[in-house]
């Protein structure tokens, strides 16, 4: 491998999570974006190439050095490393309203589900895969919510125009609320 | 905690109340079992089935499917009013009901696409070891007390059997424990953690007493308090307390 | 490279600290040490021969991937570690032990784990989550450990509202043997 695919794997190996390209960028001023992208090709062949234990994703606007799905279970099983816990069907559903309708408030949330969600909601922020990202108008000026890049890595997601169109969906439906018409 | 739902002239079927995340949840499903058409529900046998279902909730967890209970309810009464002679003036008390369930089902699906792929990504692991870097603080670290748990309980199942070698009575369990500090409150008023532990205590014992001391702690009857890092832990019955 | 060096260079990847010679080998119950050896061998070459980023370091208490040093200070000046850390099983597990049975040796915890636990130990103590608290009784007068205060702040568990509540404790208070059961 050249000297650049060698620094970006170094620097994708030491990373906690996904690096963007502007970053892997930056580690090289010498290095122009395209030289930058094809180093990274360079790489995502040589660990199909040569057979590796770990390949290149993309990932929440990034890249990142991952672990090939079918060492999962042995590592798993020598507890070198703890699955992360599963979402429950109220934090997927809610999850769910926030990725589509951001940013939405808590209201809203819950003429949806039908249910409080102050628990959830909270316990979904403790995660880091929601956060509030203002204010609404109205009474209270309510808090809305909206996704992080943490929610886009913990489901693999590259960004979230890859996450299933509505009209994709077998159930049909009306499309969100229009604008301006009122909350009820 | 499950609910037999009777249905005219068919078996009952078995309603899993935990597995529901809420009301509409719960009213979705009696209409999927049934195959019933979600834009004529029949609003009158699945509202006696949604309050059948939720019946045996206590108030507490009933709160969320009260206030569906209370709309099926009107929505069926505003149904056995007279309708007006122009049919097209009528307007379906239930097309509300059908635009929540089918926005509903919606998000459902796509809760259940997370879900799978969250499954997917779960099975790739990150880089674990993150080496020092120079000029920067190290990250922070998270450690949740449920994660300390779950490891207890992993080296609870690990531990191979038998345990230790050493002659022990039976492990103390919680309910023995708690009585065994309750005893001790009576007693002295105050003591130490160690007070309620044998000398050469099982991993299994330790745990009990702690359980039992957080349990007690938690619903108020004793004071759990530590002076210094290390320290012994110090147990008072909550009446002799002065501090908080 | 062989599906076993590919196993092995997954699970160095995502351990969290060096992985000892015995928990590789039971990665796969079909591989005697020999192969694990030459599998480890394998990808040492491999990471010479096409010449890539990071490479297989021997240290005291096992096996490690690190960064190679030339690219440590581009790497550092990027800032690309940023996140909150999570522990792995094998640091949560032993935290557990020495939460529950502190003051505790190093020996007494290996033998509840069934395996070394020198490089987890060491990576908690670098984490300040334990510490050395004494020196035992016996053969060697052993380091003794218990946790810090940091330990406690980390957990919140000073306040008891976030205390479980005794039926989720009950799992992971299943006793480990029938009562009545008679011991050896």
């Amino acid at each position: 491998m050249n000297r650049l695919a060698q620094l970006l794997e170094a620097a994708l190996f030491s990373a906690d999570s996904p690096v963007s390209l502007s970053a892997l960028e930056a580690l090289d001023r010498d290095s122009t974006r395209a030289e930058v992208q094809a180093a990274l090709e360079e790489l995502r062949e040589e660990y199909l190439q040569s057979g590796h234990g770990v390949e290149l994703v993309e990932v929440a606007d990034g890249y990142q050095l991952l672990t090939r799905r079918e060492f999962a279970e042995a590592i798993a099983q020598a507890h070198l490393v703890t699955r992360p816990r599963r979402l429950s069907a109220a934090a997927l559903e809610t999850l769910a309203i926030i990725a589509y309708r951001q940013p939405v408030g808590r209201a809203e949330i819950e003429e949806i589900r039908g249910v409080s969600v102050e628990g959830v909601l909270r316990s979904l922020q403790d995660r880091g895969l929601v956060d509030s990202v203002g204010r609404g108008e109205g009474m209270g000026r309510p808090l809305l919510y909206g996704t992080t890049p943490a929610f886009l890595e913990l489901l693999g997601l590259r960004s979230l125009e890859t996450l299933p169109r509505l009209e994709e969906l077998s159930v049909a439906l009306r499309s969100p609320r229009e604008p301006g018409e009122p909350f009820e | 905690m499950s609910v037999s739902i009777a249905v005219e002239n068919e078996r009952p079927f078995v309603v899993e109340l935990d597995t529901f995340s809420g009301p509409l949840d719960l009213l979705l499903h009696l209409i999927r079992e049934q195959e019933i058409d979600i834009t004529d529900i029949p609003i009158a046998r699945v509202a006696d089935q949604f309050l059948e279902a939720i019946g045996s909730l206590d108030l507490n967890e009933a709160a969320n499917y009260l206030e569906m209970a209370a709309w099926l309810l009107r929505i069926k009464i505003q149904l056995l009013l007279p309708r007006p002679f122009d049919e097209d003036r009528w307007e379906d008390p239930r097309a509300e009901l059908v635009r929540r369930l089918l926005e509903y089902e919606q998000i459902r699906e796509v809760a259940s696409w997370l879900e799978g792929q969250a499954d997917l990504r779960s099975s790739q692991f990150p880089r674990g070891w993150m080496e020092e870097q120079p000029e920067q603080e190290a990250p922070p670290i998270v450690v949740q007390l449920d994660d300390i748990l779950e490891a207890v309980q992993r080296v609870l199942e690990a531990i191979p059997q038998p345990v230790l070698h050493r002659v022990v009575p039976r492990p103390l369990d919680v309910e023995g424990a708690t009585s065994r500090i309750v005893a001790f409150l009576e007693e002295k008023g105050h003591f130490e953690l160690t007070d309620v532990l044998d000398s050469e205590p099982t991993v299994a014992d330790v745990l009990s007493v702690l359980v039992a001391l957080l349990e007690l702690a938690r619903i108020g009857r004793i004071r759990l308090s530590q002076q210094q890092p290390f320290g012994k832990v110090a147990i008072a019955g909550e009446s002799t307390s002065t501090t908080s």
